[in-house]
């Protein structure tokens, strides 16, 4: 996290790296794989493949992934899909044939079934695979010792049903609420979603108005927003977002209407600018996933996996398929979060591989 | 040229001339017929603060529109708008004052943005005529280089815009509508005096009517694509701007979603995709006929399913109605 | 006739030079693994943008075809259990099923394509997300069995591979040897003129537009052998990809000019353009940028501008 | 030089200009009075096109001087050219559909009316309306150009020439390139009539293929062959068959439409429409095409003979009567079931209608008849370039391959490959819409050559011909039209042809 702030407070902004950066950036790159292949030899490859460097949480995923690469003195590659599966498997396909196979991949599969042809792969090339959030449920890491090393997931339902609640408790305890969800398909979206099911059924006094998706997209959930507040207007006593993305242009959609801080909107993934609007009283709250220790530490069970630390087939299966913590942040604790880990750099440790382990993911 | 052949032989029956004539009010006529509908189903559409509401959410549509509609009445396409949106709306972020730096350049800031959409559109045009590569092609690239050039930058984070000129434009409010639907008037204003009144608006539907023609009339058809794809490039940088406003912080995908929208609002209202016929009023219409939809499925509770499937009814209705058949001889 | 030869050789030209420009930074590019990988991961491009070729051919332009991959995905996996093999064709018939929707939209009702299928693309992604409960659908244990003749290799040959080339086969022969093919090269060159011949221009543009569907359906079917699932949003990032592989293998926008191979080879130039910024480890953050630029270079190269009229 | 003024408007010495392979102009030197009228004629391929090109400011000649009013002058492109005075009136029009009448008259020079960028519409078209007022042409300046019939369009055409008079150095030249290829005699003399008018204020070349027209409009004329000037002489010592001798070097004899190889044509009866009727275009019209025969149809603009060959080929719908093929009503619903139903049509948009352009030789060809090229459902490649092959040799068509695109082609030789198209289409029945518009002599006579051959086999040809003089030589029996309604019909057997004032009496 800190390794962000310093590059927007000191680098990024820089107009001379900017410059240089970009046009640079082809010719440095192409002059920079030698010296890397060679460190190649020594230390596997390290890669992270996630969604897109284009929102903060896969960002400081990426992050996560670069500090665990310094940590462990090994070459580090990111990989985006844009959210297109057949790039996102092409692109791994692609970093195995140059690495030979010898490298670590920390993946976040577009959707859940792009898992399956990335675990054969890894597989087939004996690279050692650790994937995030998105499986089929009848993948297990334990069907391909010894490469699959682990699954992580958060699950959804927790957090969906602890932001409604914190919702609810803002709201004062009733009214009526409108939802954003996330694309369909996706298991977040479905498990948060479910979440706030359970939620609502545990409080009848909270009326679900509307239920509708906005795919993850601010724009469309701005837009959805405004025409809520003409089918609804004061009715709506409090918005859930399924992420902070869509909760934060909720919250512009009524501030626009001079109603932010009236109307609490809760969202989920603890991204800075969700956290600031908890302090200013216009959140309810989030869950943070802590995307740093997802990219680092996703990179480093791989990592030791692989270099001998432990063998993944003698683990327990709650060290193959279990739950992260996530931290519910709201008004009570975001001061300290704030001051903890976005004003200071989380110091992680790399070989603490199994301290977050939250239980084995349950199915069903 | 193509209709030479039947002209000569005389005049339209009368009730095509009639068809004729009605044929580019239609839109509207559309627009009518759907706000109606609405409001017979849920009367809360019929209020003055939705219409501000709809009026806020066709801002950003229409000044987008507006700058592609002039690149399709040439015949091209400009696809660029999303990632000139995007770097844009970051490049404001970073100079106005915001979460990140410590920049505050006001109005200049603003201006500054204004002359770096320029400036894209500007490569798109000098890309597109000089090297006679389809303007799709090219402003496909640029989307993905604008996109590309902000991620690089912002490197995937949101920055927020604490500008409170900037914010006003969302926040603040002039005679019952936001600072932003004057601001999209005004572009519109400005668009339609471009249209009717300069000689790049009339040259633009020259070489959409037949551009080998507007060449031997004189007309430097290369200059005037490159100045339209400049222009166009200014309108998305301030479509841009007002993103970030309304956001209240820019971030790499904040033109997501926009391109096919604004698109589709500039056919459906009744501009042509093969070139000079249209403009910018047109545009107007159309993309209220897109966002009141949008706007009344939500008020009449349609189902996010069964939003995209009436979404593209309707949309096939509104152009089936409005197409003048005597004109469009090839549909393409 | 010499330099016509050799403008019609430019993409393939221009392919070669790029692998060999990675090849010569990164050696491990060419070896026959890592391009038989790549070519069995073009397939899917290639089968959309072969289908969309046809609509491009006539002048038009096919944007439902993403949408209409999704849901035959959605199509296999749903059918794969009560159906088995035959849940493919089925998938195939659903694709061209949402062709002669757009066909219909097109010609009938005289709509632009470019609205006609992106309307009809809205209503296909909104069936998909009926029919799948707005959920991906994971092919069990039982049904990846089917999935072999998509997802398996032959004497070392990925069969996606394989089909591609069947398809491309099918393609150039419906493309060469047909009157299907001839004629709709006469309409997007010149409409009126084969309108005047008596040929049947909105017949022949609806054939197109069914050839896209069926060929988006079949792409849907190789993404849910691939994925093994069925999602209404599998090939939602594809549609730009497809085109731009018409494109870049020098296939005019504007009608008339094009082949199905210049697409095949189209598409390889943007596996190539996109797996070889990885294997050059190009910063991740500037990716998509070069990649954009790349398509734009790529297109000035293969583009045969003495055939088409005016580059709009 | 017959002009006696000091400085004559333009003198063009010693132009040189050489395309890549070919010469297009040698030493060609012509002059231009003031306030005269100089006919240029010559075959499709003498330099004429060219020619006029380095007038306008398009081409750059290699050598030779160009001097306006006396003084040597370089055109470096066509605003240069525009901004000295020297207009051009194009072939194909240069008015676009979709402008109004006045945004089209002075499409690219809204300046004048601009005011800090902002065009004034209201002053723009007072201005074009006073333009319109030189050529007499009643049009409001604010009509869409696209509603105006073609013979209007080509005054607007003439109208946007004389802008120029108040732009530049007041005496204008004008470069008529082929303004009549397109109108009915009625409009030719008005646009005559005009241009006589207009001696005054301007200087002009007219190009033309109609050497009557030539005659009778121009003070003097510049035969050019193989990109030279081989005569110039005063028109009114000229005739046209001195001047067809001229420019072919040979003499048109009076086999010129083949009268000689005019067979009587047979009994039965192909086509025959009873009662027919389409709106305001045309009534009640009875037409009977025999085996052989070659039915002209006359009449000017208005008179609905397009309208009624478009119908036959199905481009139109009739609103009443019925059409019989071979004696049994048929419904020809579009091209597609003219064609089935064998029937051909040679429109007059050739470049449009007629060929695509961008497609090749051999696949024009087969357009129309891709069938017979098909072994199993699958087109035979090597079939279709023998088929090609024999047209091009059997028609002397001129082109570098078969797999040449159309577009590179002359006007004659694309006009061949329409022909061919049809009659490898094996149709039975043909519609000729202007088969010889904007053809050269050459080309036109092996035109008649086909038109005399496929009677001879036995086809039946509908035509509406660019000039009466054709229309009497070529057909076996004439159809007078006027207002959309048959006026008359003339039996035009060889020996026994009716004369032109014939057929005008019944035509207006």
């Amino acid at each position: 996290m800190h390794d962000i702030q310093t590059r927007i407070r000191a680098g990024y902004l820089d107009r001379r790296r900017f410059l240089s950066g970009t046009a640079m950036a082809g010719a440095a790159s192409l002059v920079g794989f030698g010296p890397k292949s060679l460190r190649a030899q020594a230390k596997p490859t390290v890669v992270n493949s996630i969604r897109s460097l284009s929102n903060p949480y896969h960002a400081t995923w990426n992050a996560g992934g670069e500090a665990f690469a310094k940590w462990a003195g090994a070459e580090y590659v990111t990989l985006v899909t844009e959210g297109d599966s057949e790039k996102g498997v092409a692109d791994i396909k692609a970093i195995i044939a140059r690495t030979g196979g010898d490298m670590v991949l920390n993946v976040d599969p577009n959707e859940s079934p792009d898992a399956r042809p990335i675990v054969e792969a890894c597989e087939a090339a004996g690279v050692h695979v650790v994937t995030q959030w998105n499986k089929p449920d009848d993948l297990h890491p334990w069907d391909h010792d010894p490469y699959y090393v682990s699954h992580i997931s958060f699950s959804g339902v927790p957090a969906g049903k602890a932001m409604a609640e914190a919702l609810f408790a803002k709201m004062g305890g009733s009214g009526g609420i409108v939802a954003l969800g996330g694309i369909l398909s996706n298991t977040p979206a479905i498990e948060r979603k479910k979440g706030l099911d359970e939620a609502l059924a545990a409080n009848p006094d909270v009326e679900l108005l509307d239920f509708q998706t906005a795919n993850w997209d601010p724009n469309k959930a701005l837009e959805l927003t405004n025409a809520w507040l003409t089918r609804f207007g004061d009715d709506i006593k409090g918005i859930w977002a399924a992420n902070d993305g869509m909760g934060l242009a909720a919250l512009e959609a009524l501030r626009a209407e001079g109603m932010a801080g009236q109307v609490p909107v809760s969202g989920i993934d603890g991204i800075q600018l969700a956290v600031e609007a908890i302090l200013a009283g216009e959140f309810a709250g989030t869950v943070a996933w802590d995307p740093f220790w997802q990219g680092g530490m996703g990179l480093s069970i791989g990592y030791h996996a692989r270099t001998g630390a432990f063998d993944p087939s003698k683990e327990p299966r709650e060290h193959r398929e279990f739950y992260g913590t996530g931290i519910v942040v709201t008004e009570e604790n975001a001061q300290e979060f704030y001051d903890n880990n976005i004003k200071a750099s989380p110091e992680l440790d790399f070989t603490d591989l199994w301290g977050r382990v939250a239980g084995q993911i349950q199915y069903g | 040229m193509a209709e030479a052949a039947t002209i000569g032989d005389g005049r339209a029956a009368g009730w095509k001339k009639l068809r004729r004539r009605l044929a580019p009010w239609a839109p509207l006529l559309v627009l009518l017929a759907l706000c109606i509908a609405i409001a017979l189903v849920n009367g809360r559409f019929v209020s003055l603060r939705n219409f501000a509401r709809i009026a806020d959410a066709a801002s950003i549509p229409l000044v987008l529109g507006l700058g592609v509609t002039f690149v399709i009445l040439m015949g091209s396409i400009d696809l660029s708008m999303e990632g000139v949106v995007a770097f844009a709306a970051i490049i404001l972020c970073l100079l106005v004052a915001n979460g990140a730096n410590a920049n505050d350049f006001g109005l200049l800031g603003a201006l500054a943005v204004l002359v770096i959409g320029a400036a894209m559109g500007f490569a798109n045009g000098i890309v597109h005529v000089g090297l006679q590569i389809p303007s799709f092609m090219v402003t496909l690239g640029m989307w993905f280089v604008g996109i590309g050039i902000g991620n690089a930058i912002l490197g995937g984070i949101q920055v927020r815009v604490n500008d409170p000129l900037i914010r006003a434009l969302a926040l603040e409010q002039f005679l019952g509508l936001k600072f932003q639907v004057w601001l999209a008037l005004g572009a519109l204003a400005v668009a339609w005096v471009v249209q009717e009144h300069t000689r790049l608006g009339r040259y633009i539907f020259a070489i959409g009517g037949g551009e080998d023609l507007a060449r031997l009339s004189g007309i430097r058809t290369g200059l005037v694509r490159i100045a339209t794809f400049t222009m166009a490039g200014v309108f998305y940088a301030l479509a841009g701007i007002m993103a970030a406003a309304q956001q209240g912080s820019a971030f790499a995908l904040i033109g997501g979603g926009r391109l096919f929208t604004a698109i589709t609002a500039v056919v459906v209202g009744g501009t042509a995709l093969w070139g000079g016929q249209g403009g910018v009023l047109n545009t107007l219409i159309g993309v209220l006929i897109v966002v009141v939809l949008a706007n009344g499925m939500v008020l009449m509770g349609v189902s996010p399913y069964v939003q995209q499937i009436v979404q593209g009814l309707l949309i096939i209705a509104a152009v089936a109605l409005s197409v003048d058949r005597m004109r469009a001889k090839l549909v393409k | 006739m010499n330099r016509d030869t050799l403008r019609q050789l430019m993409p393939i030209v221009t392919l070669v030079v790029l692998v060999v420009l990675v090849a010569a930074f990164q050696p491990s590019f060419v070896n026959p693994a890592t391009l038989l990988g790549m070519a069995s991961d073009t397939a899917t491009l290639f089968v959309l943008g072969m289908g969309v070729t046809f609509v491009i051919m006539l002048g038009g332009i096919d944007l439902s075809i993403q949408s209409v991959a999704s849901l035959a995905s959605v199509a296999v996996a749903l059918l794969i259990t009560p159906l088995g093999y035959l849940a493919f064709p089925v998938a195939v018939l659903v694709g061209a099923l949402a062709g002669l929707l757009s066909g219909i939209a097109h010609v009938q009702l005289k709509i632009p394509s470019f609205i006609a299928t992106l309307a009809v693309g809205g209503v296909a992604a909104g069936v998909a997300l009926l029919l799948a409960d707005a959920q991906a659908i994971t092919l069990g244990e039982v049904e990846r069995g089917y999935v072999g003749w998509i997802t398996g290799t032959s004497l070392g040959i990925p069969h996606e591979v394989l089909i591609a080339l069947v398809v491309l086969a099918l393609g150039t022969v419906v493309q060469h040897y047909t009157a299907f093919g001839r004629y709709s090269q006469a309409i997007g060159a010149g409409e009126p003129a084969a309108h005047a011949a008596g040929i049947r221009v909105g017949l022949h543009k609806t054939i197109a537009c069914m050839l896209s569907g069926a060929a988006a359906g079949l792409a849907g079917a190789i993404l849910a052998g691939r994925l093994a699932s069925g999602s209404p949003t599998l090939a939602d990032q594809l549609l730009l990809p497809a085109i731009a592989a018409v494109i870049v293998g020098g296939t005019a926008i504007t009608g008339g000019v094009g082949s199905v191979w210049r697409t095949l080879v189209g598409a390889l130039i943007i596996t190539v353009v996109r797996s070889g910024m990885t294997f050059l480890n190009v910063d991740i953050f500037i990716q998509q940028s070069v990649f954009g630029a790349m398509l734009v270079i790529a297109v000035a190269l293969t583009i045969d501008r003495s055939k088409i009229p005016i580059v709009k | 030089m017959s002009t006696a003024a000091p400085a004559p408007a333009l003198q063009l010495v010693g132009i040189e200009k050489s395309f890549p392979g070919v010469k297009a102009l040698q030493d060609v030197s012509i002059t231009l009075g003031v306030g005269e009228v100089v006919g240029l004629i010559g075959e499709n391929g003498a330099g004429k096109s060219t020619l006029m090109r380095i007038l306008s400011g398009v081409y750059q000649p290699d050598a030779g001087n160009i001097r306006l009013h006396g003084e040597d002058t370089v055109l470096r492109n066509a605003q240069d050219a525009a901004r000295r005075g020297i207009a051009m009136v194009f072939q194909e029009q240069s008015l676009l559909p979709n402008l109004t009448v006045g945004q089209n008259i002075y499409l690219g020079a809204e300046a004048q009316f601009s005011r800090m960028g902002i065009v004034q519409w209201s002053r723009l078209y007072a201005a074009a309306a006073r333009q319109l007022a030189k050529v007499q042409v009643d049009v409001d300046p604010s009509t869409i150009t696209g509603d105006l019939d073609f013979a209007t369009r080509q005054m607007v055409e003439l109208a946007k020439a004389m802008t120029l008079e108040e732009a530049g150095e007041g005496h204008l030249v004008i470069l008529l390139d082929e303004p009549t290829s397109v109108l009915e005699q009625a409009d030719i003399d008005i646009l005559f009539a005009r241009v006589r008018a207009l001696k005054a204020r301007a200087s002009f070349v007219f190009v033309s293929h109609r050497l009557d027209e030539v005659l009778a409009l121009s003070d003097r004329v510049y035969v050019m062959k193989d990109g030279g000037v081989v005569a110039e002489l005063p028109a009114a010592e000229a005739d046209t068959r001195q001047l067809h001798q001229l420019m072919v070097g040979r003499d048109r004899h009076s086999e010129y439409y083949r009268e000689a190889q005019q067979r009587p044509f047979g009994e039965k009866v192909l086509l025959e429409t009873r009662g027919l009727c389409a709106g305001a275009h045309y009534r009640d019209v009875d037409l009977t095409l025999h085996v052989g025969e070659v039915l002209g149809i006359a009449g000017v603009i208005g008179s609905g003979r397009e309208s009624l060959c478009r119908t036959l080929f199905g481009f139109e719908q009739p609103t009443a009567g019925e059409i019989l093929l071979d004696g049994a009503p048929a419904r020809i619903a579009g091209p597609a079931d003219a064609v089935a139903a064998g029937i051909g049509y040679v429109p007059r948009e050739r470049r449009n209608e007629g060929l695509v352009l961008f497609l090749s030789v051999a696949a024009n060809m087969t357009l129309a008849s891709l069938r017979r090229v098909m072994r199993h459902g699958m087109i035979d490649h090597a079939a279709e370039a023998r088929l090609a092959g024999e047209w091009v040799e059997r028609l002397h068509i001129r082109t570098p391959s078969i797999r040449a695109l159309c577009l590179n082609l002359s006007g004659g030789n694309q006009q061949k490959i329409v022909l061919a198209k049809w009659m490898n289409a094996h149709a039975r029945i043909i519609i000729l819409d202007h088969p010889t518009r904007g053809l050269d002599v050459g080309a036109k006579e092996e035109v008649y050559d086909l038109v005399r051959s496929m009677s001879a086999q036995g086809l039946g040809v509908l035509l509406i011909a660019d000039t009466l003089e054709e229309t009497i030589g070529l057909c076996h029996s004439i159809m007078v039209m006027r207002d959309g309604r048959v006026t008359r019909r003339f039996d035009a057997p060889s020996g026994a042809k009716p004369r032109q004032v014939d057929l005008v009496e019944h035509m207006v």
